[in-house]
């Protein structure tokens, strides 16, 4: 133990700085599969070889064989709730002026699933096992980006 | 692939930033180092076990592993122990003119001892190992309590040269 | 086979929401100097290797490594840092010995959470950068969907995870080291603000600062040194991938595999009887039962009904978080763990004062890295008696 | 201290990756490869494995917090034991030896460690996050960069032991020649200690062709216990020696002139391995070389030379080659290093690993040292000019 210890609050120092810098993230061989397929209006995922499983997000790797994975296919863009949560944080830690439904979708036949938003259904409404859709964005206006779907909308 | 090809797009990519923001507790004794800093003068502590008196000072002894025992005022001469001339900015951008960089022996503290600072007030090729250097203080009212409030070293007259 | 390695000293500093009069070095000379104390060994002459355990963003540095080995006594030693829970770092000095490589290790992990500014944005700078972070989520929007997930299958409801924040706040009102003891209902949870539904403001554990340093020792050593050694009858830690899609969102899994392998390795068939506490890691009180589950000590789904029957209490049939946990204590970071191996070496040496577990002889302590990770490590502490089983 | 040591452990695979500035793939991605490959010339699949050891380097590179925690799954780490250990640049060599104490404590008989760097993910340039690495309060203020520290130490170097530029250019020019041999590098060139010296002047002592160059790569070894390694290869490479340690954060305290922790890393890895005369004994070996004065400053630590004494010979090309060449006295670097291959942090350490793998097993074709190794040793650096990482390998 030190032998001194400060002891009167104005004594007490900090000093600030940070640890930020810009990043520039490439999207890899999958991830570029992946975007460039919602940029189409597709959800791609990748086929092991070994298990059968179609990944999504797509990976070059099966997470469970451990096969390289070079197969890419396109999954059906309707699904279901894996689970979901009602979120009334935003990513800054402040409160959302509306709440917002994210969920976990699983598109038929594949293995793990899309997080996204659900939109046309109220937060009280949305249920584990809800069959839901892809909504897309015009094609036009499609970025190569995660928002080319704008949310899943309930299937009846 | 190169950096033109992301700056041109032929590369889809994501970009951010994290935040990642911090305030260091500077503690008992880079707390008391900042401030002495700011009356002007630097200190140590001292282990009486080894009998070192360290810069920057800490409040345990690293090699005898047991609390320092007391404050010691270092004075703000030393003698340069390395020295280095930097062409990169902190972004490893190029500079213009160069900063020399000295590990600074401290007169008082022990051999061996010394701190990080600038040089000044000297051409890049008259410094060498063993130059005798005394710190160029910020005046008192721009001082803030850290280490930048000695803007840098600079020859000290009539210390001369050698090892 | 393998050598048999004890813990022979224990010591710690902080625990409080903040230590702003200290460094986190002179955090961690404060909790080393009680260790060695404890140990009776001097870490310049006695202790051959020293691991710490840290992440760079949560203290501000790149390569904290460079950091550490002074205030530690570790200068000039082998010293290294393992990138994970002080529980996994406890591991590697276990295997340091075990190997034949050292006789005396030490383990340090600790929270400076006090010096970070901006928590959530580094939590969100954990999240997958291709596949996950450009959803632009809150990080702990992937607890909400979790436990969503875990009370639909085991049929728990949010009123159990209330109750657990309810014993452990109470149970931290007993521990000297618990930041946030309280009195809190499992009604004032369940009214507490929401943040991802089911998630609320109180199923989430404080932020708290504190470092423990534990002193291991190979047997003969051990013996040498101690009358109360504490044995590692077993550990174990496993992960599961990042990528949240492709994760049982109910099931711990690496808890079940880390577990496995500690039982194995400390020759338990039947944890719920073998065991006499748990401290497993309840960052989100949903966790503790999620957790309890995995441990294997019953089947999901029967945690909240246990709770609810108070086998979880200090004084029930298998005590869970004696301590407070980490809603009680507050989120440790990297020192979760060691601090959870800490408060069941005190009780198994029957040091725990007010909140000791009668008769307490095999602990174990579980901890999660947290959001975003599946990643868990277990470790299970014996006392003397235990030879034989081991 | 290590008076008992009883598991034997072998090295039975290796895998890389291309090295290069920037690379498209993920870090996960290329994890991936090198994990893969080490598993496909040891003959096994992941199945095979029972733990998984992650190195990597700062963070702040790749711009992910808990990077270990992101890499696990191309590390093959899914649903294993998974753990990543971290010494700074010293990375890359202490992986393996954290890999080796899962096997050689009893509790794992395959171990896969896997190194990674993705450095071009800090735009535009690493030195960013280097700066980082600096104390917030003494150093970062001054405007520090990665650079300053090694000038500082290279300067002190020479100031000792009247070491000159000429003679350390001479280091450059091995290894980058070096590494024309090398599938995986990226700074392979035939240049002349003129061009070292004529290259643009970053932190004097330190010019651009001193240095080797920020890299996006990955590598990995697969070890096993001495009755697995037996059934697996006729050809195991054991590691007989592993030894680590690290100095005091206070580098303004210490001489930089002479890299003491090396030393005792490395008299750690000799007394396991039986080494009494390094030079003697040693066939070929893979000192880190970040700059080219580091080679002889780690082999200095190493005790393949004396102090002040690893260039004492050498004036200019030919003596490098003569004495530290292929087919040199006692051949230093053969894969081209970090100056020839590149510098991802942690899988540059691993490259060594993997290299000294190579050379022992003599599958190392064009790099081949001439001199029918039986003992190799690699080593690693890093942190505040701090630790010191050593990897001693016999066949």
């Amino acid at each position: 133990m030190s032998v001194e210890r400060v002891r009167l609050p104005h004594e007490v120092r900090h000093w600030l700085g940070d640890m930020e810098a810009d990043y520039v993230y490439t999207l890899g061989i999958a991830g570029e599969k992946f975007y460039a397929g919602l940029k189409e209006g597709k959800i791609i995922g990748a086929r092991c070889p070994s298990c059968g499983a179609v990944w999504v997000p797509p990976s070059i790797y099966c997470p469970e064989c451990f096969e390289e994975l070079t197969e890419w296919v396109e999954l059906p863009d309707e699904g279901t709730v894996y689970t979901f949560t009602v979120a009334h944080v935003g990513p800054d830690g402040r409160p959302l002026e509306e709440p917002v439904v994210y969920a976990l979708i699983v598109p038929d036949g594949a293995s793990g699933g899309i997080l996204h938003k659900l939109g046309e259904v109220k937060p009280g409404e949305a249920y584990i096992g809800m069959r839901v859709k892809a909504v897309w964005e015009d094609p036009d206006k499609r970025k190569g980006a995660i928002t080319d779907i704008r949310y899943f909308r309930p299937i009846e | 692939m190169s950096r033109k090809d992301i700056e041109e797009g032929r590369v889809p990519t994501f970009k951010d930033k994290p935040e990642a923001r911090y305030a260091w507790a500077a503690g008992v004794a880079m707390g008391r180092f900042l401030a002495e800093l700011k009356e002007g003068r630097i200190i140590g502590r001292r282990c009486r076990a080894c009998g070192r008196v360290l810069v920057p000072p800490r409040m345990f002894c690293e090699w005898c592993f047991r609390p320092t025992d007391e404050w010691v005022y270092v004075r703000d001469t030393g003698t340069v122990l390395t020295y280095s001339i930097s062409y990169l900015g902190p972004a490893a951008e190029r500079l213009k003119e160069p900063v020399i960089i000295a590990v600074i022996e401290l007169d008082g503290a022990s051999p061996g001892i010394g701190i990080l600072h600038k040089l000044g007030e000297v051409k890049p090729e008259a410094v060498h190992v063993g130059m005798r250097v005394k710190a160029v203080w910020k005046p008192p009212e721009e001082r803030e309590g850290a280490i930048t409030d000695i803007l840098y070293f600079k020859p000290l007259e009539g210390g001369g040269g050698g090892e | 086979m393998e050598r048999r390695v004890a813990v022979i000293g224990v010591g710690w500093s902080g625990f409080a929401p903040q230590t702003a009069d200290l460094s986190y070095k002179e955090l961690m000379f404060e909790a080393a100097t009680r260790a060695y104390e404890d140990a009776g060994v001097d870490p310049r002459r006695d202790v051959e290797s020293f691991i710490t355990c840290a992440e760079d963003y949560w203290e501000g540095f790149s390569i904290f490594d460079e950091f550490v080995p002074d205030q530690l006594g570790a200068v000039m030693k082998p010293t290294c840092t393992v990138s994970g829970d002080g529980l996994y770092g406890l591991a590697m000095a276990v295997m340091q010995i075990q190997s034949g490589l050292f006789d005396v290790v030490a383990v340090e992990a600790h929270s400076k959470a006090s010096d970070l500014l901006t928590y959530e944005g580094v939590l969100r700078f954990a999240l997958d950068p291709i596949f996950t972070r450009p959803l632009g989520w809150h990080p702990y929007a992937l607890a909400g969907l979790e436990m969503a997930r875990y009370l639909y299958d085991t049929g728990a409801l949010e009123e159990h995870c209330a109750l657990v924040v309810e014993k452990n706040r109470r149970n931290a009102l007993a521990n000297p080291l618990a930041s946030y003891g309280a009195t809190v209902t499992a009604e004032d949870v369940l009214a507490s603000r929401p943040l991802f539904e089911p998630l609320k403001e109180l199923d989430v554990a404080p932020l708290a600062d504190g470092c423990v340093v534990m002193v291991l020792a190979a047997e003969g050593v051990a013996r040498k040194l101690t009358d109360t050694p504490i044995w590692v009858l077993g550990m174990g830690w496993a992960s599961e991938s990042i990528a949240p899609e492709i994760r049982d969102w109910c099931r711990a899994v690496h808890v079940e595999l880390a577990a496995s392998m500690a039982y194995d390795m400390a020759g338990i068939t039947s944890p719920a009887k073998e065991l006499d506490l748990l401290e497993v890691d309840d960052r989100f009180s949903y966790k503790e039962l999620q957790h309890v589950e995995a441990l294997g000590v019953c089947t999901y789904g029967e945690a909240a009904r246990l709770l609810e029957e108070g086998a979880f209490e200090r004084d029930g049939e298998l005590p869970v978080n004696p301590s407070g946990g980490c809603l009680g204590v507050g989120n440790l970071l990297e020192v979760m763990g060691l601090h959870k191996a800490l408060e069941v070496v005190l009780q198994l040496r029957g040091e725990a004062g007010k909140r000791q577990v009668p008769d307490a002889e095999v602990g174990l302590a579980q901890a999660w890295r947290g959001l975003p990770t599946a990643s868990s490590a277990v470790v299970i502490f014996g006392v003397e008696k235990e030879v034989g089983k081991a | 201290m290590m008076s008992s040591v009883k598991r034997r452990v072998a090295v039975v695979g290796a895998g890389i990756t291309l090295f290069r500035r920037r690379l498209k793939e993920t870090g996960r991605e290329l994890s991936f490869y090198a994990a893969k490959m080490a598993l496909d010339t040891a003959g096994i699949t992941l199945r095979d494995v029972d733990a998984v050891v992650c190195g990597t380097a700062p963070d702040a590179f790749d711009g992910v917090h808990m990077k270990g925690e992101y890499l696990l799954d191309g590390m093959g780490g899914h649903r294993k034991p998974f753990v990543r250990v971290y010494v700074g640049g010293g990375t890359g060599v202490f992986t393996p030896i954290a890999a080796w104490w899962h096997v050689a404590s009893g509790h794992f008989d395959i171990v896969l460690a896997v190194a990674e760097e993705k450095m071009s993910s800090c735009y535009p340039h690493p030195q960013k996050a280097f700066t980082t690495i600096f104390d917030p309060m003494l150093t970062r203020p001054l405007g520090a960069n990665l650079v300053w520290i090694f000038a500082l130490e290279m300067q002190r170097y020479m100031h000792v032991h009247g070491v000159k530029k000429e003679q350390i250019a001479t280091i450059a020019v091995k290894n980058k020649r070096n590494a024309l041999d090398h599938p995986c590098a990226q700074l392979a060139a035939k240049i002349t200690v003129q061009d070292v010296l004529n290259s643009e002047v970053m932190v004097w002592p330190v010019q651009r062709l001193d240095i080797s160059p920020p890299s996006d790569g990955a590598a990995a070894v697969v070890l096993a216990a001495e009755h697995v390694a037996k059934r697996l290869t006729d050809d195991p490479v054991w590691i007989e020696g592993v030894g680590w340690c690290l100095d005091s954060t206070y580098w303004t305290n210490r001489d930089l002139y002479y890299p003491k922790y090396v030393e005792y890393a490395a008299r750690m890895a000799y007394k396991m391995a039986g080494i009494k005369n390094p030079p003697k004994e040693i066939d070929v070996a893979e000192p880190y070389d970040p700059f080219d004065y580091k080679e002889a400053h780690h082999a200095e630590g190493l005790m393949l030379a004396r102090k002040g004494e690893y260039l004492k010979d050498v004036k200019d090309e030919s003596d490098i080659f003569a004495r530290y060449g292929r087919d040199g006295d006692l051949p230093i670097c053969p894969s081209g290093g970090l100056l020839g291959v590149g510098n991802p942090i942690a899988a540059a350490g691993m490259m060594k690993v993997c290299e000294i793998f190579w050379q022992l097993r003599k599958e190392a074709g064009k790099r081949q040292v001439k001199n029918d190794p039986r003992t190799g040793v690699a080593q690693a650096w890093g942190d505040l000019m701090q630790v010191g990482t050593v990897v001693v390998m016999r066949v």
